[in-house]
Parts: structure tokens; C-alpha cells; sequence
């Protein structure tokens, strides 16, 4: 960190908690908090000043907050999210999806060097993209030259053995929705997958149930993915989930040309829109 | 009896001739990609010769729980039209041995006969597959740092309702005692007399990692506290994934679909989570547990409270699984040290400390 | 469950010689929801229909399947014929048994398996249909033409013909548009201004005509039958219910500036009326010019009315009228050939003009009353060169496509300048020479004959020596530079469409081209339509032509308009989009995908979990959505569906077929 | 993956067709009394953009061996835009799927007009060669019940 020490941006995200608390247009401050364990921290909603002081950043906090922003919809007041490069783009994920209004957003930025989560090493955005005040000073980012480097070891096997790797990942999945209920770019009011009667597909965590949801969550999420890699960190059975995304992001990277996604100006997602010169295969 | 350590494999093998025998393993994924196999998580998995048995370390991610209530049951096929029938799909007539289960899993499926057996409802799904099983519990040898389930009332060293019990032997850590309870048990042990060492002290002096802090009338205090401000406090971070119902031995819900070929079609039941949205959501769309909030206080409820109610125990066994795996760190241990401290009266809720109103 | 009825078609032998259709039938009485299934020879017969609507009465069916020809033949048959039933017209499924199975098979063991399993999607969907109703929208008799040239001119005076009301909105402060401006017309040779003028009078005297000049459209609303149009009405300074036209006010005005009408060959006042003819004749102010509005000062033309109709303090005003549907007639522009080629002097050589300029010139009500003269000395030309395709067929400097209407008039130049001007000499630079038109090619040999030499090349440029411009080109027929010492240059330039174009299209919601012409709804089926229904082009606006085309666009879009407007109301379809608000999470993005924008966002209340909120979802407007569905497959949450082909639908469709 | 080959074996293929040019070109093959195989089935849409991906992956789950979908060419569709959206979306699916392990063959997009019978019969004709050629999809298919069941029995995982 630039400048600060941990425990120096700790403080200041205390801090800032406080005065974003006192100003009485903030609801409630996302953060992290302490837990039993060392190496762990938790998502934590600061509600008085007292509470701020429970708040802490170390290389633990490694939870996203910018979905709970999310938590509620329709906000009396605003809510403050303390925020990564990710959760930013969390947030503007969000926001380009109309999901959120800016207005209803607080936005502490934080810089952040990485915590202990093996999504940050590949991290291009340490800087929070979008905020209302800046803890830290911005630190140089750097291109992730190898961004697409497992899938593109992973697209050079033999499409048996995609399809037995991905066979066996699925057959371990055990529906529980953390992937969804972690990602931004999952923010439906109401997901296909909870709509059994509609007949999208069955409840049954079954391989081919399970397939289904994994290549139609990488399909919806696909051309919106901000790569903050909760889907992969949040599933309990250790499923490769970043690996479907990635590939539609890689081909989108391909076949449209730059892409990355929950920047502050973001783009039409690939597939809300078209370009008459778009490449054409289907001749 | 005495069961050598070397001798683990060999033992298995006897068993898996007339059963399926469950055994705690890690599951091994072919990554060509990142040259060879990948270590998966650690399960029950049926043996095969040579199978690596781990009886140590942490537990398993899932329960053993699906040998009993799998996760997808098919119940019926039936044909519609002129020609219609029904026709029951019956669970497969397997003898089933579960090796190595850890007390608190054994425990659970204690709790589980309730649920299934109990109340006048025989379900007989899970009867005809819980007859066939055989549980060998293996007490624990080195308890997950995220284990409380002797605060939860278990013995980490024992389970009382096992048909075998196991341990590491007091005075080596290359042999097993093992101890029948019942008539299966002993059967079992029966077959592997050829590879028994004699009698033997089993070691069973293993606590929990986790000693918590737990108001031994916990459940009661709890009925009180269903409108109290301690649940919009520690429900706030969670996600509202099904991770913590789908990785506890003890939960035990299912839904019931179908799917349909034409005119034929098969009915099924699968686990249910209560941490989903659509779990109470009525046909027109209401729903009484809108919120994340409403929802984790169910479980916990049902965990801490309302099980006891119906059963007179607790349902939490203390396996700790929900506390590693949750994706927001929420930890069942932490709310039952909260929940004992709170002030069942209090108007509001702080996590601040001295704040306490 | 439901009672599906499936009947059979034998279509004579068409069906039944490839498809065992007594199997099929039987086949269907096993599948599940149906509750009676029979073959019959023709079921599109009266016989035939007779016997479905027993069947229905007899067993009580609710819901049809027919395996017949194609959907696209009878499926409006069956569907009137259940108009007289119990069961809702769309609750009914064809299995195409002819077109897509009897007819490319010839296995019959094979084609009967098909068709049971074609048999077995059709029932799988209808068991999923719902009853849909068309509704009807009211259609505001009245038409909007955005455009005053003649194609507008055109289109407003047949549809106020026809006894609707039209309102012309055009933005200059008479119609007209280019062919007032224009001398002769080709092959014909008669007077522009003698066939355009009388047209602009019409328009102007029309009871059923209202015209809006100085006018533009500023905002569009609604949908066919009933837009609803803001037009702004730009400033005029001068009261036209008062001013009576007597033209004192410009012969008083002391700011002269360039003409527009004249291509800036000669000058007009700050208050003018564009010329002689203009409708409506009466004058307005240019702000830009007026000494009173940029610099207080003057007021001469305030003082000297007679009548008091000047009014300094003008403004724009806003009227908003509704409209049932609009021609767009917005006309083109020529490119300015001044920045794309350089070569010919960029605009420095004052005797390099346009063929619009030169229409100027050659024109008797024109700055030089018809005389042909050099701009720079006034003397007359007498070598003059012609250069076409200025900006046309030139992918690297211009537009790729053909103006259309340049080899013609450059033809006709060719002819005046020839006959205006004895001994003259005409050299016409070309690529080719394209008279696809009634009496065109006769024209151009004519012009041949007359003197005029044609020479195949581009001109690769353009200067001045002495008082001469020295054209450099190439013969590529001998394939051989070639020279000219002209007095004047008249250069061909492309045409394109008119600026301000992009304003009017997303305003009104339709599309254009990669070239920018507005883009119709199908080049050879619906060339007068666009995408949005009630809306119609016609004229240059679509793309290069002249004016005998133009003319007859207009006329066929009008036609269309009367078509609509004919009816008190109309039947809208009913399989179009519709979308579940308690599930909308109102991203938008099947917004930005509609292709008609039929879509839009709107606050509803509704309730988050317990509690009462405003919400933001997705609203499908009837009247503007054609039933594509392309926002369905946009929509993730699969909150937006299509009716009659509704995602569940569709599934099932697809669970049929793969049995 | 064992395929088994069997001479009598047909795939299942499934053609999404849109209704102004696919369809109507189907119809047309058939008009001109045009041959093709009896294993493709068509699904009338009303624009290829109606095509959910997720109807794809239904097909697979449900025992369908090959699925095309047909629109109208690239500026020609009868609501301007629409196959603009087919052509991002299956571009990426089919690239979705052949990672993991379709094979591309099984999911094939074409542009079909109303007038190109012979189009619409030579691509069937030709997918459904391949696909036979391919063999049964074993990927990503729901076992009937009965197999189902008969898996179970068969040893527990």
C-alpha cells in the first residue's frame, strides 16, 4: 500500500465509516469484521459509530461487498460500501444494469495490494474505479498478460476431455446457488433457475441439471462478468466456475474486440447489442 | 478388537464383498490441462481397491447424509392417458456400510430416524435404505479447527448409536479399536476376525477446537426471541446460497417434481433448501419469509430451537461444516455465544461491545 | 388436462402417399391431452371444416392440432373457421405434414415416424396455448409529411385527395424543395417550375392541407394510428395571418446576403421571401442577418409595413398534433464536393460550379435571367467540360453507390449549353452512361448528336491558366491523358441524403442505412415502408432518384397511408410480447434490442418482498411491437415471453421432438 | 465416450427456422418436392432472435443428437435487426459448447432465405450426415428414468 499501512487504512476506513454514518443520509456501512478465526473476515453492515470500530481491513478481507448493496432496492437511505477495484466494479456492474442508482450509493474506495485470494493475482483494477472519497493513493495497475492463459490450456484438450473434466466438476455441484447469489452480475429480481414451473430446468442436482445451470450461468453472466471471482471462491464443492466465464470472455475478447467489463463507462454488454460488421460464421 | 492401520485396506475389501462401502476419500478430477489429476474434495465414495481412506484430517465437505436421502430420489413413474398406470421406484435392496463417519454425523443420522420414523409417518424411502445400512463411526482424531459438537452435547470419541465404533488405539496410533454396539455391528466385526489383533484401549480423550459458550436452556430462550433485534444483525452479511443447508448432515429438506417423456413421466423428490427464496414462495407469490434475514432465522431456529420442540434435542450437532463453508464466514458457534449473552427482552442490538442495550 | 382434437389431413394423395395417416391419427389418440384424433381427404374443405367444428361439439374438445400443409398456407383458415366454435382461434397448432414431410420424403415407414413425432410437437404446444384476442386501436385520421420537396408535395396532395387531413412540416420557409430550383426537366424538357409551381399551389390552396413551414419535427410519440407529433415552429419575425405578401419589406431591407435558392449565384435581403413562387409567399426574417435582431438596429421592414405583420420578438413555438401515420420525405442534399476533392480547386475557382448552380443559371427566373455566363467575369463559356460521378461510385473519396440521376442531367446540360450557345463545345468526363429510363437514352443520343463528346475517364484534376481551367483527365477507352481548356467547369456531384436525417429517424424510431438514406422495410417487397408500422418514406430520402421515381414513391406511400387511414380502426396481432412486471428487474436491456423501440421502462407499484414500492420494469407497447421476439431471448430472468410462442412453449416443443 | 454405432440408428436433429425466410425456404424444398433426410425436424420461430440459448441446451438434455437454427441473412430479416443478435449470441454458444466437448457439428447456425430450397436441403442434408457420422450425443443428456434407474442399480456412483 502506497503510502498507508494496513492499520493506517484501517483507521481512515473507520473513520470514514463514522463521518458517512454522521452525515444521517447513510443507512448502514459494508465492510468486513473480525471473526473467530484469524485468517478469516466477514461481510459487516456498521450501524452506529461503535460499530465502525469493528470494521477492519487486512489481507483477509477478501469478501466482495458490492452485492449487498443489492440487499435492498428500494433504500430510504443511502448505503455506504467500502470498496476494492472489484467492488467498484461491482457497483458499476450493477449500475449499468439498473439494478442500483448511484444516488443511493456512499462509495469508500479503498486501494487495495491483494488480499489472500488467488482471483486478486491476475487483478487489474487495484484502484477503485468509481467512488465518493479515495482511501490510499492509486498505485500503478498492471495488464494481466496471462488473463486467459487456463483457458487457453484448457481449450487445446480434446473435447472428450473438456467434456470429462467438466462431467465430473458438475457431478460435484450441489446446487446451491452461491455462485449466483455472490455475483454481480447475477442480479435478477427473480433467476430462471428458481423458476421450475416455467420448465427452464429441474430442481434435481443432478450432472445434467447441473450442466444446464453451469452453461447457462456462464451465458448469462458471460458478456457482464467484472472477473471478480466470488462465483469460484464462494462455492463450497471448489468448482472451476471462472473457467465458463472466462471462455465467453475470451471469445468476446476475440471475435468483438476489447472487453472488460464494470468499468464507470461501461459499454453495452456484447449481447445487447450488434454491429452490422460483426464477424459472420453462419454463412 | 484391534484393526492395524496397514491393514485399513484389506479390511474395506472384506467389506465390500456382500456391501457398498462408503469410506472417506478425496476425489481425484483428470486436468489434462494442468497436466495430470487435480485433488478434489474431500467425500464418501463407494471403495475400490486401493482406495485412499482418509480417517484423519478434516471431515468431509458433504454429510454422508445422501447414502440415506439422496439427493435426487426418484419415487414413481407413472403413464397418462387411457393406459394409466403408476409404479413405484423402490431404492436399490444394497447393504450399505458408512466407514468412518465422524460422531457428529452419526448423530445426525439419529436425528434424521426422527424426522423419517417418527410422528405416525413411516417414510418409506428412507426406511428401506436406512435398514440397510451398517454405520461404522470413527471417532475423531484431530478435530477441524471449526468443531464445537461437544459443546452441541456429542462425544467426539464416541457415538452412541453406531453399530461399530472406532478409534485410534490409546497406545498406538498404527491400530484401531474397534467396538460393536449392536447386531449388525457384530456381524460386521464378525467378518473381519481374521485380521483382529486382540483386544485393546481405545484413545478417546479428543475435545473440540471450539468451546463455546452455550445457555444449556438455549432452545427455550430462543422460542422468546423470534421478533428480536439480534437477527437483523447477524443475518446482514449473509448471502442467501443453500451452501450451509446442503452441507449439514442434519437438514433434511426436499421438494418433490416432476419430469415428463410425452405421456410417461417419472416423480422424484430432491433436497430443499429453507435458505431459498422460492422455499416458502406460494403460488400467487406471496411469501412469509421475504428476506434473508427471515430466512436464516428459520434455520437457526429449526437448528436451536423448534427441533427441540418437537424432539426434545437440539438439532445442531456441531460439525462445524457450515461454519467452514459458508461464503460470508457466518458462523452458527458465534450467533449461539451471541444468542446466550443477549438480553431476550432487549429493543436493540448491537455487535459493539458494551454496547450491549 | 386438456381435450386436443387431432385431425389428419389426408390433402388428397399429397399426404397419404408418403405418410400412412390413419397411423398418424392413431398414433395421436395415445399422446397426452388428446381426446379424439381422426384422418380426414381435405380438411381445409367445407366438409372437412364442417366435420373439425362436429368433432369439437361432439367431444367437447377445447384445443385443435391439424396435420395439414404448411402453417404459412391454412393456419389463417382454421383459425377463422374456429372464429364460429367454442375455441379461441389460437388455441390451435399446425403440423406441417406436406410441405416438411410428405413432399422431401420418400420412405414411408420413415416419413409416418416423422410425422407422428411433428404430430407430437404441435400437441405438446397447444396443450400450452392460451386464448389470445386481437385488440383494436383507434386510427387518427390524419397524416404528418415531414418534407415539402415534391415528393411530400406529392404524397400530402394524394392523401388529402382522398379527403384526410395532412399537415406538411417543412423546414426552410417555403416548399418546394430542389425541383422549383431546377430549369428544365429531362428527357421531356419541359419547365420545372412550370409543372412543380402548380403542384406547390395545390398544396398551398388544399382544404384538407396544412402548411407548417419554417417548421421541424421535434418529438415523436405513440404508434401507428396514433402518433403523437411536437412540431417546432422556428421564429418567422413576420405575422403571415396578417402580411399579405406585398413584398415591400424586401425591396426596403438594407442586409443583403447570399441567396440559397440561387446556390448563392446572387444575393437577397434579411427579410425575404426564398423567390418569386415560393408558397407560402410570404417573408420571414433571418435572424442571423437582420440588423434588428443582431444589432438592434434598422427596423426599416417594422416601419414600412403597411399592416404591421413585423414582429421582432417572435419566438419558437411548440404545437403538438396527432397523427395516424407519416411520410417521410425529407429529400437529399449534394455532397460538398469542395472538401472531398481538392484537385478540382477545392472552391477556389469561382467557374468550377455544380449542376444545381448551373440549373441556377440556365434558369430564366435565375440570377443571370437564363443567360449562360462565367460566375467570375460574366463572359460566356464556350468550351465548357462536365465532369460525373463527383462524389458518386468513388468508394475512396465519396459514396460507393450511383446518384442515379447525373447522367441525365448532365445529358440535358450538355443540350442546353449547346443549343444556348452557338458554336460551343460540351466535353462530358463519365464512367458509364446510365439511361435506364422512358425516353432516356433517345435523350442522351440526342445530346450526342448535338455536339457533345463523351470521354470515358475521371477527371484527375483542375487548375487555373490564365483565364482558363485546364481539365486533366484520361481517355481510358485509348487509354491516353487528355487535356481540356474549358470556361467552365460543371461538375455531377452525388447526392445525399439531407442533413438533419439522423434527427428525424431516431426521433421517429426507424433505421438507416449504411449510406444514410432511410432505410426501408424491404428493398424489393416494401419499398415504401419502414420498419415502424405507419410509418412510409418516399423520395431521395431513401435513396438517390428523379424525379418521375420520386414521384410515383410518393404516390405509393400515400396510397398506403389512405390504406391506413381508411379504417376506423385496426386489429392489432396478438402474438406480440408481453411482460411479467413481478419479475421485471428493469435492466433495459430488451429495450435496447427492439428493433421498433416498443419497449420502454416504466415506475409501476409492486412490492418488494412485504413491503409496497415503486418499481421500474419493462412495458411492451401493443400497438408498436411486431411480434419478433428477440427481447426474450435478450431477457435473462425470461420475464418478457412471447405469446404463441411463449418459452414454455417452446420447451415443450422441444421435449416433443426429442422423444 | 463409447458411441455406438448401429446402421439403423437416424439422430434426432432439431432445425429452429424462422418464419419469413428459413420456414418459408423449407416449405419451398418441399414445393419443388426436393429430397432430404427424415431426421430433421423443423421448429417454426418467428425470427431466428426468438432462439433462447437455453432452448439448445434443452435439446442436448433431452436426447437431441443435432440442433440448427435458421434465420434470414444478415440484412434481410423481417424485423431488420433481429439475426444481427442470433449471429453474437450462437457464435458464442456454439464456442461455449465446443468447450465443453460439443462437438461443434451438433450445433450449427446458417442463414437460409425463403427462395433457398436448395440451401435449406443440401445443410440439412449435409448436418445430418455429419451427425450420423458423429454418432449419438451422449453429452449433456438426461437419462430416461428407466436408464436412470438401471445406472443407479448399476453401482452407486
Amino acid at each position: 500500500m502506497a503510502g498507508l499501512t494496513e492499520a493506517q487504512v484501517q483507521d481512515r476506513i473507520r473513520e470514514e465509516a463514522k463521518k458517512a454514518l454522521a452525515s444521517g443520509e447513510v443507512s448502514a456501512v459494508v465492510g468486513w469484521t473480525s471473526t473467530r478465526f484469524e485468517d478469516k473476515t466477514k461481510p459487516y453492515f456498521a450501524e452506529t459509530e461503535a460499530e465502525c470500530d469493528l470494521l477492519v481491513w487486512n489481507k483477509y478481507c477478501i469478501n466482495g461487498t458490492g452485492k449487498f448493496a443489492l440487499d435492498d432496492r428500494y433504500p430510504e437511505k443511502k448505503i455506504a460500501i467500502i470498496a476494492r477495484g472489484c467492488d467498484s466494479r461491482a457497483l458499476n456492474r450493477m449500475l449499468r444494469d439498473k439494478q442500483l442508482k448511484r444516488e443511493n450509493l456512499y462509495i469508500i474506495g479503498v486501494v487495495c495490494d491483494g488480499k489472500e485470494n488467488a482471483v486478486c493475482e491476475g487483478c487489474q483494477h487495484k484502484n477503485p474505479l468509481t467512488y465518493d472519497v479515495l482511501i490510499g493513493e492509486p498505485v500503478e495497475e498492471q495488464m494481466n498478460a496471462e488473463r486467459f492463459k487456463e483457458i487457453e490450456a484448457f481449450e487445446k484438450l480434446t473435447p472428450d476431455q473438456r467434456y470429462e473434466y467438466w462431467a465430473k466438476q458438475y457431478d460435484k455441484c450441489i446446487h446451491c446457488y452461491a455462485c449466483r447469489n455472490a455475483c454481480p452480475a447475477c442480479n435478477c429480481v427473480e433467476c430462471y433457475a428458481d423458476q421450475y414451473r416455467t420448465g427452464w430446468q429441474g430442481k434435481a442436482a443432478d450432472r445434467e441439471q447441473n450442466q444446464v445451470y453451469g452453461l447457462t450461468r456462464a451465458f448469462h453472466v458471460g458478456d457482464r462478468c467484472i472477473e471478480c471471482g466470488e462465483c469460484e471462491r464462494v462455492c463450497p464443492m471448489n468448482l472451476p466456475i471462472m473457467r465458463q466465464t472466462k471462455k465467453m470472455l475470451k471469445d468476446i475478447n476475440d471475435l468483438f474486440g476489447d472487453y472488460e467489463c464494470g468499468l464507470p463507462d461501461d459499454a453495452m454488454p456484447v449481447l445487447g447489442t450488434y454491429k452490422l460488421e460483426d464477424p459472420d460464421e453462419f454463412m | 478388537m484391534t484393526l492395524a492401520k496397514k491393514d485399513l485396506n484389506k479390511a474395506l475389501e472384506i467389506l465390500s464383498k456382500d456391501a457398498v462401502v462408503f469410506a472417506p476419500t478425496f476425489d481425484m478430477i483428470e486436468d489434462p490441462s494442468e497436466g495430470g489429476q487435480t485433488m478434489g474434495e474431500k467425500k464418501f465414495m463407494p471403495y475400490k481397491e486401493g482406495m485412499f481412506i482418509a480417517l484423519d484430517g478434516p471431515n468431509t465437505v458433504k454429510p454422508p447424509k445422501d447414502v440415506l436421502f439422496p439427493n435426487v430420489e426418484k419415487m414413481y413413474r407413472y403413464k397418462t392417458g387411457e393406459n394409466a398406470e403408476i409404479v413405484e421406484i423402490f431404492p436399490e435392496d444394497t447393504k450399505k456400510i458408512l466407514f468412518g463417519i465422524r460422531p457428529c454425523d452419526a448423530r445426525s443420522i439419529e436425528a434424521m430416524d426422527k424426522v423419517f420414523f417418527t410422528k405416525d409417518y413411516v417414510d418409506s424411502y428412507y426406511a428401506k435404505r436406512r435398514e440397510n445400512v451398517v454405520i461404522v463411526s470413527m471417532g475423531c482424531v484431530e478435530p477441524e479447527r471449526t468443531c464445537f459438537c461437544d459443546s452441541m452435547g456429542l462425544d467426539p470419541n464416541n457415538a452412541p448409536n453406531a453399530d461399530v465404533m472406532m478409534n485410534v488405539a490409546k497406545d498406538s496410533v498404527d491400530a484401531f479399536i474397534l467396538e460393536a454396539y449392536t447386531d449388525k455391528g457384530k456381524e460386521l466385526l464378525e467378518q473381519l476376525k481374521d485380521l483382529d489383533g486382540g483386544a485393546g484401549e481405545a484413545k478417546r480423550d479428543v475435545k473440540c477446537s471450539l468451546q463455546i459458550n452455550k445457555d444449556p436452556e438455549l432452545d427455550k430462550k430462543l422460542a422468546g426471541m423470534f421478533e428480536h433485534p439480534i437477527w437483523d444483525k447477524i443475518t446482514k452479511g449473509c448471502i442467501g446460497c443453500g451452501t450451509c443447508t446442503f452441507v449439514c448432515p442434519t437438514c433434511y429438506c426436499f421438494d418433490i417434481d416432476n419430469e415428463n417423456y410425452g405421456a410417461e413421466g417419472c416423480k422424484y423428490r430432491c433436497w430443499d433448501s429453507c435458505m431459498f427464496s422460492d422455499y416458502t414462495r406460494m403460488a400467487g407469490g406471496a411469501n412469509p419469509r421475504p428476506t434473508k434475514k427471515e430466512r436464516l432465522r428459520n434455520r437457526y431456529m429449526h437448528k436451536l430451537s423448534y427441533f427441540n420442540e418437537r424432539y426434545g434435542e437440539t438439532l445442531c450437532v456441531g460439525c462445524g461444516r457450515c461454519v467452514a463453508n459458508c461464503p460470508s464466514h457466518l458462523d452458527i458457534s458465534e450467533f449461539i455465544e451471541k444468542a446466550t449473552a443477549a438480553d431476550p427482552n432487549a429493543e436493540t442490538y448491537t455487535d459493539a461491545p458494551g454496547k450491549e442495550a | 388436462m386438456a381435450r386436443i382434437g387431432v385431425f389428419i389431413c389426408h390433402c388428397g394423395t399429397n399426404i397419404a402417399a408418403t405418410v400412412d395417416v390413419e397411423k398418424v391419427a392413431e398414433a395421436a389418440k395415445s399422446m397426452p391431452g388428446v381426446a379424439y384424433a381422426r384422418d380426414y381427404k381435405y380438411m381445409c374443405s367445407e366438409p372437412g371444416q364442417a366435420m373439425i367444428k362436429e368433432a369439437i361439439e361432439e367431444h367437447n374438445l377445447d384445443r385443435i392440432v391439424i396435420g395439414s400443409c404448411s402453417p404459412r398456407m391454412h393456419e389463417t383458415t382454421f383459425r377463422k373457421m374456429l372464429k364460429g366454435t367454442k375455441i379461441n382461434p389460437y388455441l390451435l397448432e399446425i403440423a406441417n405434414l406436406r410441405e416438411q414431410c410428405a413432399w422431401v420424403h420418400t420412405d414411408k415407414a420413415k416419413a409416418t415416424e416423422k410425422a407422428i413425432n411433428l404430430v407430437q410437437m404441435a400437441v405438446a404446444k397447444v396443450a400450452n396455448n392460451k386464448p389470445l384476442t386481437t385488440s383494436t386501436i383507434p386510427i387518427t385520421k390524419r397524416a404528418l409529411v415531414i418534407g415539402g420537396g415534391i415528393a411530400g408535395i406529392q404524397a400530402a396532395l394524394d392523401i388529402a385527395d382522398a379527403g384526410y387531413d395532412v399537415t406538411i412540416v417543412e423546414k426552410e420557409p417555403t416548399i418546394g424543395g430542389h425541383m422549383v430550383m431546377l430549369d428544365k426537366t429531362f428527357p421531356t424538357m419541359d419547365c420545372s417550375a412550370c409543372i412543380s409551381t402548380p403542384k406547390m399551389v395545390d398544396a398551398g390552396a388544399h382544404p384538407n392541407i396544412t402548411l407548417k413551414t419554417s417548421c421541424e419535427v421535434e418529438k415523436v410519440d405513440g404508434y401507428i394510428g396514433n402518433f403523437e407529433v411536437t412540431i417546432k415552429e422556428k421564429a418567422k419575425y413576420v405575422n403571415h395571418d396578417l402580411c399579405t405578401g406585398c413584398g415591400l419589406c424586401q425591396t426596403k431591407c438594407p442586409t443583403k446576403v447570399t441567396s440559397e435558392f440561387n446556390q448563392g449565384m446572387s444575393k437577397r435581403s434579411a427579410i425575404y421571401i426564398p423567390f418569386a413562387q415560393a408558397v407560402p409567399s410570404k417573408p420571414v426574417i433571418d435572424p442571423q442577418a437582420c440588423l434588428k435582431l443582431t444589432k438592434d438596429k434598422c427596423g426599416i421592414c417594422e416601419k414600412i409595413c403597411p399592416i404591421g405583420a413585423i414582429n421582432y420578438q417572435d419566438e419558437v413555438k411548440y404545437t403538438t398534433e396527432q397523427y395516424g401515420a407519416i411520410v417521410v420525405a425529407t429529400g437529399y442534399e449534394l455532397v460538398d464536393w469542395k472538401q472531398m476533392y481538392p484537385e478540382y480547386g477545392g472552391g477556389k475557382y469561382e467557374d468550377v460550379i455544380t449542376g444545381l448552380q448551373f440549373e441556377r443559371l440556365v434558369n430564366a427566373s435565375g440570377p443571370t435571367e437564363g443567360h449562360i455566363v462565367r460566375p467570375s467575369d460574366g463572359k460566356e463559356p464556350k468550351d465548357v467540360v462536365i465532369v460525373k460521378c463527383v462524389g458518386s461510385r468513388d468508394p475512396k473519396k465519396g459514396k460507393t453507390y450511383c446518384s442515379r440521376a447525373c447522367c441525365m442531367y448532365s445529358a440535358k446540360h450538355a443540350h442546353q449549353i449547346l443549343d444556348k450557345i452557338p458554336n460551343s463545345r460540351v466535353y462530358i468526363f463519365y464512367m458509364d452512361v446510365r439511361t435506364p429510363g422512358k425516353g432516356y437514352e433517345e435523350f442522351y443520343d440526342n445530346t450526342r448528336k448535338d455536339g457533345a463528346q463523351y470521354i470515358r475517364g475521371r477527371v484527375s484534376k483542375i487548375y487555373k491558366e490564365g483565364s482558363k481551367l485546364i481539365v486533366k483527365g484520361e481517355d481510358s477507352l485509348i487509354g491516353r491523358p487528355v487535356t481540356v481548356e474549358a470556361d467552365m467547369v460543371i461538375l455531377a456531384t452525388a447526392m445525399e441524403a439531407a442533413p438533419g436525417v439522423e434527427e428525424v429517424v431516431s426521433k421517429l424510431g426507424i433505421s438507416m442505412d449504411k449510406d444514410r438514406w432511410v432505410q426501408e422495410a424491404h428493398p424489393k417487397l416494401r419499398p415504401v415502408e419502414t420498419q415502424s408500422a405507419g410509418i412510409f418514406l418516399c423520395g431521395t430520402c431513401q435513396g438517390p432518384k428523379d424525379i418521375p421515381d420520386t414521384v410515383s414513391q410518393a404516390g405509393a406511400a400515400a396510397s398506403k397511408v389512405i390504406g391506413i387511414l381508411n379504417h376506423d380502426e385496426m386489429e392489432t396481432s396478438p402474438m406480440i410480447s408481453h411482460v411479467d412486471q413481478t419479475k421485471c428487474a428493469g435492466c433495459g436491456y430488451c429495450v435496447e434490442c427492439c428493433p421498433y423501440k416498443a419497449i420502454s421502462l416504466v415506475e409501476v407499484p409492486g412490492r418488494d418482498g412485504n413491503r409496497k414500492v415503486t418499481k421500474t420494469v419493462a412495458q411492451v407497447n401493443e400497438g408498436l411491437c411486431q411480434g419478433c421476439g428477440c427481447c426474450t431471448a435478450t431477457c435473462r430472468t425470461g420475464c418478457i415471453d412471447l405469446r404463441g410462442f411463449t418459452n414454455d412453449q417452446i420447451l415443450k416443443e422441444v421435449d416433443a421432438l426429442c422423444l | 465416450m463409447s458411441i455406438k454405432k448401429d446402421d439403423n440408428w437416424e439422430p434426432k436433429i432439431l432445425a429452429f427456422c424462422c418464419n419469413w425466410c428459413t420456414y418459408t425456404g423449407a416449405d419451398l424444398a418441399g414445393l419443388n418436392r426436393m429430397k432430404y433426410p427424415e431426421n430433421v425436424r423443423t421448429i417454426r420461430v418467428p425470427c431466428s432472435s426468438r432462439v433462447n440459448p437455453q432452448f439448445i441446451l434443452r435439446a442436448f438434455q433431452k436426447g437431441a443428437d443435432g440442433v440448427l437454427v435458421c434465420g434470414c441473412h444478415p440484412g434481410d430479416c423481417h424485423y431488420a435487426t433481429g439475426n444481427y443478435f442470433t449471429r453474437r449470441r450462437f457464435m458464442l454458444m456454439q464456442r461455449l459448447l465446443e468447450y465443453n466437448g460439443i462437438d461443434p457439428k451438433r450445433f450449427q447456425a446458417k442463414w437460409i432465405s425463403g427462395s433457398e430450397a436448395a440451401k435449406f436441403r443440401d445443410t440439412v442434408t449435409e448436418v445430418s450426415a455429419q451427425i450420423k457420422a458423429l454418432g449419438p450425443n451422449t453429452k449433456f443428456v438426461a437419462p430416461h428414468y428407466d436408464n436412470a434407474l438401471q445406472a443407479k442399480e448399476g453401482g452407486a456412483e
